[in-house]
């Protein structure tokens, strides 16, 4: 279970435009490593690389021993890559459950057939999956609006049912894409401390792509910072913030308190647990 | 229901069985009055009332008046079952069941009935024979196709139009209408050693001039058309264009006098080098009968007994002429006593002869064959009332000994 | 409770009468009936495929003609024109309903490339190239006459075609009447899979797929073969539906498989409401029956304006042909979910009524 | 050869302008029409009751208007779809053409239409061959039309607001696009190139149109496939493949593969659209569907 | 100058999403509209650019005037050629275009050839990115980007009154200041604008009044500084004082715990 992602000199090109270039870097088992990075630099472009969704023009992935880049976006999935999208990717007209039940798919069986027929062990399999389904729901806080179509819901909603449907296909790796966009300051928290504590108690790494500086430096184990497809700087979140480039290309100035967040946090997940 | 339930006798001691009642004796007609082949439809329908109408106010059949129990189907197969089952059980026969599609699909139901239906259609795929059952009910009004084809052939030759040896092409609608016109061109050409270049064409082409260029090369002398009258048009003009100045010989569905509507750009063309074989006289000719259900069809429609829509061509004659055969088969069958289902099916197979007066005439004794081996050519002409004229009545020995 | 009371009440009422049909409908309403009940089959498989999974067909038809005359092919003797196995009619209908869904997996490697209106554009070909080989193979399609269907007997019992007398309740319940039964388990078991199939885990996959395919992929959903899978899955229905018409008409006929037939599929599942399986069943009711209705008032008399010879009046059949597409177009102005969304409103308002 | 590569030239102009007619109202509406073929009977229908009195250029002028404003009527229906589903639409437009048909076939019943146009019979030798006059006019038309309908999308706003407003209604009417007077605008220019189809595709040497015609318009549907259904370029392209194809197969099929027949020829067309598609799936110009996470 | 009163928005039988709302927008101000998710933010917004009925909803009470016309009932073109300019939440790219095809659609009531071109340049000149992305598909460039042609293609109909709907969302520290400083030219060259926030530090930073939207109703009008000082609203919005204890009962966390899932 416990392994660690490593990008390998990935190269990404579309027509002319280089989009990833050569960027290497490992996502240790059970951390929460950050990919940073000014707009367009490239994190969500390293992301469908590892899902599969993008094929690398160079390179390798590597999740333990499998080489993911000769895989499918299912069979990556398969793997225990579990992902949640930038731009929110749930179907609009089904309820937020039937989202969630979705993610089971991989951990699933039942075909057409068995369905139609509605066997007992389809129905057995259904039903033990759409319980742990609504224990996520609890968990990520989504119980009140398990029966509304997820289209419905506002923006900030929306975001956490895409967290808790990347977290319902029980992912080795989660991948967030800017999980706390468009939330306010006291909402972004909740999430942090839920990603904490998502890792703490799965023992699950987590990748996360967030331009928050202050969440990312207080929840991060481990920083790779991307510009222009290019890997700039990589380190823990004190290395990375006393790196010259990456003020220079990202950060200008910051005044985030970023020790005592992270201090906030630890308190936040010991009351949960 | 089926035809073997019981039957009674009337009060002149003749037995009846469906679709009698009181001094009423209902046929049906089961055609398409508002789909592709409504205009047909219609002017059949008019030729079925005019004839009926006629025996209606004069020399009554057994008694009876008779009414038309008419249903469209628009030329579709579901509605053709639908309105056949809803008047099966009222309705002692059907006078007129149009649409090759309909034809193929009604026919297990007219024989488990018993009902004798009158077909609009020349194909040998309308009689019966061993892969078809199911058609002993069903009785085609005139030639059928691959006899008119030799008929026509045999007058091209007479007039020197073709000779042995020649090359001739034929152009043919897919499926059985073309391959059954195709029997009766392969038959000739086979006899009189003629190079047969056959091309089949779907009805749906935009002009036919690649098409043409294959005959073109062949050298052919003459072209044979068996298609909906559309492509005789195209055919007709792809050959102008090209300047092929040969005779277009139509099988009678390839013609209909819109081919020489005034505002037709081929119109000359056509007037010249076409020739119909069909064993119709066009609407309107002065012959004694055909004179007589024109001048009846512009009454009819003065009088509001005929649609507006229906239009003056020779499917009026048609419709008339299944009409006497089926008029005929009643008179019999009310002569030997028997006006039921299985008396009216027996009484056509005793007429050897029947005279329509529009058409060639006809012998029914044999269904697996076709009722006449004559047939007429007809020469289109945008000046007369049905746009033909009748030209002449051919027979051929190629004919009479033609098998299929 | 009293809800649930109701409901069942209504399921009892609908399923008593579905049972009377054929008592109180003449052989050619009941002919209409059981086509309404085949198509249906053909529309649940249609608006899974195109309202679920998002797959557009404009073919549904030529895989219900593959049923038809796979049937047919099947079940006949060898004749001397014809192609035939002689199989028993069971195997026969099996064997149909396999060789659609062969036919649906082997429009695959197309289905699965291709989406959305694309996917129903290409599938159009299909309509045509059957066109062509129904005209060209004479032997297959028996020509444009088409050719005679065997008729459907298990254990010694008739259940379709023409059969001896046998009168019950002042009815004759021949081959018609038995047909219906026959329709009318396959209909409510095929409808049943469907709902099954759309609220279990192919659905929600197909439902993610439709709307976010590389979403659908990182929840570990195969594309090309959920995209496929759904293909087979419609093909298979309309197999099934083609052998139900097969058995109805009693001779299948090229014509009735035009492309006018996919598209009024199309209408029947728009008009029920797109990925809604009740819909599909309402709609393949309302679009094969209303036009029959009209066709009787057209023809009865009932209507003064209509005639079906036209000589007083409108034609029966312009007439008909004119209120069935302009209801369409008005169901679906006024109705934007469909007749079950119509349906489903009804039934809430008469819930609140209840309660208040 | 070259005659089947002429011949194969002058269908495939009207193919283009018809499969034109279809992407302009796919483009500004995203709806298929599938009721594309019954405007265009309409409007030849119109001609040929107007050209004996009026002339043929007058007549001609009042059938594409008719065959437009049909058109707009259409556009009126769909456009009333609450959902603004465009597959809803696509269907509402086989309900529009069940009606607009039934009602033409009763008009025409056996007729056959002409529109009585200038060019009649006449046709003109090429290296041997003759080309008829109607067709070198289709071909000059056809290349005029669609390059007006070419400059009108590339240096005006219209063809940016045409497709924002198909792509999505909410933005576009945020940028004060009038989602209405674009798509009827689409429609308009949509059924006046059906019309403008219609009329060369009743001409010599067509020999005019029937009741049954309507249904010719859908042998555009692989031209506008095998180019992408939202590329007007990709109309004319397919229109050529599809034409040529087509004349091609006439004139090979037969020595080639005679057991095929010759009616295997019409059924080239969507046999070149599948091949196109699998390798292409969005036709050979068409936007390829993007979606990006 | 805009002026919202006691305006009431509901979603199709559902909840009222906006309720007894008032809001008044000088001419030449920068108003920030700030609150949690589902407050109604984003309903007020739609409001005011007549886009409800996109989404089902409608206006049941309450009036917008601009510069004292009432805009009940106008369409969206209508409202936007009064020059009320919208930028949707979730920038609504059109993705099957190209970056300068939206662009000149963002310019589409312009009338002028040069005007247009003019703002072109100039949107090019202030966002790079879009200049040397310009043929691209819009659908293909990366969250940020379509976020910054979002803002550009809303500046091209040169407005009086711009609406931005978290126009934020997604973007880089850097480009954060960059859309600040955007905000803050255009309004400088007489452009009002009302922006809504998640981020109400840059929110608050750059406008001149605030408003406070919860559960649907304004809860809180007052000059940008004096919100800037308002402790709930440091606490709520801007991630502050730590002392404080992370508004947590602002945002009540679940107490569930998950453990590994074995099957
Ligand atoms: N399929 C594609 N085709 C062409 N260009 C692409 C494609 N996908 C990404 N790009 C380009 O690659 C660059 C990186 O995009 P990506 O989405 O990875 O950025 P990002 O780091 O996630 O930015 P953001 O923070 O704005 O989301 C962008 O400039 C984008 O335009
Ligand atoms: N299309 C819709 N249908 C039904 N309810 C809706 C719709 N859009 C919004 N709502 C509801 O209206 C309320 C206000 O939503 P709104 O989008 O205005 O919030 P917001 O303040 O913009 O939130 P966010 O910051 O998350 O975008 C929410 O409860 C939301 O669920
Ligand atoms: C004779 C015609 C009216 C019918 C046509 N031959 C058909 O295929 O049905
Ligand atoms: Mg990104
Ligand atoms: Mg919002």
């Amino acid at each position: 279970m416990a392994r660690s992602l490593t990008l390998q000199d990935v190269s990404l090109r579309f027509g002319g435009i280089s989009v990833l270039d050569g960027v290497s870097f490992t996502v240790n088992p059970g951390s929460i490593h950050a990919v940073i990075g000014p707009n367009g630099a490239g994190k969500s472009s390293c992301f469908n690389v590892i899902s599969g969704l993008y094929r690398a023009t160079a390179g390798s992935v590597h999740f333990g021993d499998v080489d993911l880049c000769r895989l499918a976006p299912h069979q990556i999935a398969a793997q225990g890559v579990g992902r949640a999208f930038q731009n929110i990717a749930l179907a609009p007209h089904e309820t937020v459950l039937d989202n969630l039940m979705v993610a089971r798919h991989r951990l699933t069986r039942a075909g057409m057939i068995s369905t139609a027929l509605a066997l007992p062990s389809a129905r057995r399999e259904a039903a033990a999956h759409r319980q742990r389904v609504e224990e996520i729901a609890i968990f990520v806080g989504l119980t009140d609006v398990l029966r509304a179509p997820a289209g419905t819901l506002s923006y900030g909603w929306r975001k956490k049912v895409e967290l808790a449907r990347a977290l319902a296909t029980e992912p080795d790796i989660l991948m967030l894409d800017e999980p706390v966009a468009g939330m306010p300051a006291g909402e972004k928290m909740e999430i942090a401390a839920l990603i904490r504590a998502i890792r703490d108690a799965l023992g699950i790494s987590v990748v996360l792509v967030e331009h928050d500086m202050p969440m990312v430096m207080s929840l991060a184990d481990h920083i790779t910072v991307l510009d222009f497809g290019r890997r700039i700087a990589d380190g823990t979140p004190r290395e990375v913030m006393a790196d010259f480039h990456v003020i220079q290309a990202y950060l200008g100035t910051t005044d985030a308190p970023a020790d005592e967040l992270a201090d906030a946090l630890n308190q936040e997940v010991a009351d949960r647990a | 229901a089926g035809g073997a339930s019981g039957s009674t006798a009337n009060a002149d001691g003749v037995k009846i069985d469906y679709g009698v009642k009181d001094k009423e004796l209902t046929i049906g007609v089961v055609s398409d009055l508002s789909g592709p082949f409504s205009a047909q439809g219609q002017s059949m329908v008019a030729g079925n009332q005019i004839y009926f109408n006629e025996r209606n106010t004069g020399d009554k059949i057994c008694g009876y008046t008779v009414k038309l129990d008419v249903q469209d189907h628009g030329y579709d197969v579901q509605k053709a079952q639908t309105a056949f089952n809803g008047m099966e059980p009222k309705v002692l026969a059907v006078t007129q069941l149009l649409g090759s599609p309909q034809i193929g699909a009604l026919a297990p139901a007219m024989t488990n009935s018993e009902t004798t239906t009158i077909l609009s259609g020349w194909s040998s795929a309308g009689l019966a024979s061993a892969d078809q059952p199911n058609n002993a009910y069903y009785a085609v009004v005139g030639t059928t196709l691959p006899v008119a084809v030799i008929d026509g052939l045999s007058y091209l030759a007479q007039q020197g139009a073709i000779k042995d040896g020649n090359p001739i092409g034929h152009i043919h609608l897919t499926g059985d209408m073309g391959d059954n016109a195709l029997k009766g061109s392969k038959a000739y050409a086979k006899k009189h050693n003629l190079k047969l270049t056959d091309i089949e064409v779907t009805g749906q082409e935009v002009d036919l001039t690649s098409q043409l260029a294959k005959l073109k090369r062949a050298g052919v002398k003459a072209v044979l058309v068996t298609a909906p009258p559309k492509t005789t048009g195209q055919l007709a003009a792809a050959m102008q264009a090209a300047r092929m100045d040969l005779p277009i010989l139509a099988s009678a569905p390839a013609y209909s006098p819109t081919l020489v509507d005034a505002s037709s750009p081929t119109k000359d063309f056509i007037e010249r080098h076409l020739l119909a074989t069909t064993p119709l006289v066009p609407f309107g000719d002065d012959t004694e009968t055909s004179a007589k259900v024109a001048k009846e069809f512009d009454e009819g429609k003065k009088s509001g007994l005929i649609a507006g829509s229906a239009v003056a061509n020779q499917e009026v004659n048609y419709g008339y002429a299944m009409s006497v055969v089926l008029g005929d088969a009643l008179d019999a069958a009310c002569k030997a006593g028997d006006l039921t289902r299985a008396g009216l099916h027996k009484a056509l197979g005793t007429l050897d002869h029947v005279t329509t007066g529009v058409t060639v005439d006809l012998d029914y004794t044999d269904r697996s064959r076709t009722p006449s081996t004559k047939a007429y050519i007809v020469k289109p002409d945008g000046s007369a009332v049905g746009g033909g004229k009748l030209v002449t009545e051919v027979s051929s020995d190629e004919a009479t000994t033609f098998q299929d | 409770m009293s809800d649930l009371i109701w409901k069942r009440s209504g399921i009892a009422l609908v399923a008593v009468l579905l049972l009377a049909v054929p008592f109180i409908l003449e052989n050619d309403m009941l002919g209409v009936a059981i086509v309404c009940l085949a198509y249906a089959v053909a529309a649940i498989g249609l608006t899974v495929l195109v309202g679920v999974g998002g797959q557009l067909s404009l073919a549904h038809g030529f895989f219900v003609a593959v049923g038809a005359y796979a049937y047919t092919v099947f079940g006949s003797p060898k004749g001397e024109h014809l192609f035939g196995f002689g199989l028993p009619p069971l195997i026969a209908a099996i064997g149909a309903v396999v060789v659609a869904a062969f036919a649906g997996l082997a429009f695959s490697p197309i289905a699965r490339r291709l989406g959305g209106l694309y996917l129903g554009m290409a599938s159009l070909a299909l309509v045509f190239i059957a066109d062509y080989v129904f005209q060209r193979v004479g032997a297959l399609s028996g020509g444009s006459g088409g050719r005679m269907v065997p008729a459907f007997t298990v254990g010694g019992l008739q259940l379709s075609g023409f059969t001896k007398h046998l009168w019950i309740a002042g009815v004759d319940f021949g081959g018609m009447q038995r047909l219906w039964y026959l329709v009318l388990i396959v209909a409510v078991l095929s409808a049943v899979a469907a709902l099954r199939i759309v609220r279990g885990r192919p659905g929600q996959a197909l439902q993610l797929m439709r709307d976010n395919p590389a979403a659908a992929a990182a929840m570990g959903v195969n594309i090309p073969r959920a995209k496929s899978g759904v293909f087979v899955m419609s093909s298979a229905y309309a197999g099934l539906a083609g052998v139900l018409i097969a058995l109805q008409a009693q001779t299948v006929v090229p014509h009735t498989f035009s492309m006018t037939l996919s598209l009024n599929l199309l209408v029947m599942i728009i008009l029920g409401g797109l990925g809604s399986v009740q819909g599909a069943v309402v709609g393949a009711v309302v679009v094969n029956l209303l036009p029959a209705i009209l066709d009787k008032l057209g023809t009865s008399g009932a209507l003064a304006f209509i005639d079906p010879t036209g000589v007083r009046g409108m034609s029966g059949g312009l007439f008909s042909a004119l209120v069935f597409g302009a209801a369409v177009v008005l169901v679906l102005i006024f109705e934007p979910l469909g007749l079950a969304g119509l349906f489903r409103r009804a039934v809430r308002r008469a819930s609140i009524t209840r309660a208040g | 050869m070259l005659e089947t590569l002429l011949q194969g030239l002058s269908s495939s102009s009207i193919y283009a302008v018809l499969a034109l007619g279809f992407v302009v109202i796919y483009k500004g509406t995203k709806v298929v029409n599938l009721a594309h073929g019954s405007v265009m009977l309409l409007g030849v229908y119109v001609i040929s009751l107007l050209a004996p009195r009026l002339g043929f250029w007058p007549g001609a002028v009042i059938g594409i208007l008719v065959g437009a404003a049909g058109a707009v009527v259409i556009q009126f229906m769909t456009n009333a779809v609450r959902s603004k589903d465009h597959l809803v639409m696509t269907i509402m437009t086989i309900g529009i053409n069940v009606m607009i048909a039934a009602e033409l076939t009763h008009e025409i019943g056996d007729a056959t239409v002409f529109t009585g146009d200038p060019w009649g019979n006449r046709s003109l030798s090429i290296g041997g061959s003759s080309f008829p006059v109607s067709r070198l006019m289709a071909l000059i038309v056809g290349s005029v039309l669609i390059g007006v309908i070419f400059a009108i999308f590339r240096f005006t706003q219209f063809g940016v607001k045409l497709r924002a407003s198909a792509v999505d209604a909410e933005t576009s009417s945020l940028l004060g696009i009038s989602q209405r007077s674009v798509s009827i605008w689409s429609w308009v220019i949509g059924g006046g190139l059906a019309t403008v189809g219609g009329i060369f595709l009743a001409a010599f040497p067509a020999n005019g149109l029937d009741s049954g015609s309507a249904t010719l318009a859908m042998s555009a549907i692989p031209a506008i496939i095998i180019g992408g259904m939202d590329s007007a370029g990709g109309a004319v392209l397919g229109g050529l493949i599809v034409g040529c194809g087509e004349a091609v197969a006439r004139r090979l099929i037969p020595e080639l593969a005679p057991v095929l027949g010759d009616s295997f020829a019409s059924v080239v067309p969507f046999i070149l659209m599948l091949a196109v598609l699998l390798v292409r799936p969005s036709g050979l110009f068409g936007s390829k569907v993007v979606q990006r996470v | 100058m805009l002026q919202i009163t006691g305006l009431t928005v509901k979603y199709g039988v559902g909840v009222h999403a906006l309720q007894d709302a008032s809001v008044d927008v000088p001419e030449g101000a920068v108003a920030a509209v700030i609150g949690g998710n589902g407050a109604g933010k984003s309903s007020l917004m739609r409001a005011i650019s007549g886009t409800l009925g996109f989404h089902a909803g409608r206006v049941v009470e309450g009036s917008i005037t601009y510069d004292g016309r009432n805009l009940a009932g106008l369409s969206p073109q209508k409202i936007l050629r009064l020059g009320i300019a919208h930028v949707p939440e979730g920038r609504r790219i059109l993705g099957e275009m190209t970056v300068l095809e939206n662009l000149r659609a963002g310019g589409a009531i312009v009338r002028s050839t040069r005007k247009r071109v003019n703002a072109l340049q100039e949107i090019m000149d202030r966002f790079p990115i879009l200049a040397e992305r310009r043929n691209q598909r819009a659908g293909l460039l990366s969250g940020g980007e379509q976020q910054i042609l979002a803002i550009g293609r809303g500046l091209m109909s040169s407005p009086k009154v711009m609406l931005l709907d978290e126009p934020t969302l997604g973007l880089s520290p850097q480009m954060v200041e960059r859309v600040a400083d955007t905000i803050r030219e255009v309004n400088a060259s007489g452009v009002t604008v009302v922006v809504v926030e998640q981020n109400a530090a840059m929110a608050l930073g750059v406008a001149t009044d605030g408003h406070v939207i919860e559960r649907g109703r304004v809860v809180l009008s007052d000059s940008a500084a004096a919100l800037r000082d308002s402790p709930d609203v440091r606490r709520l919005f801007l991630g502050g004082d730590v002392d404080e204890g992370l508004g947590l009962d602002a945002a009540p966390a679940s107490l569930a715990t998950l453990t590994r899932w074995s099957a």
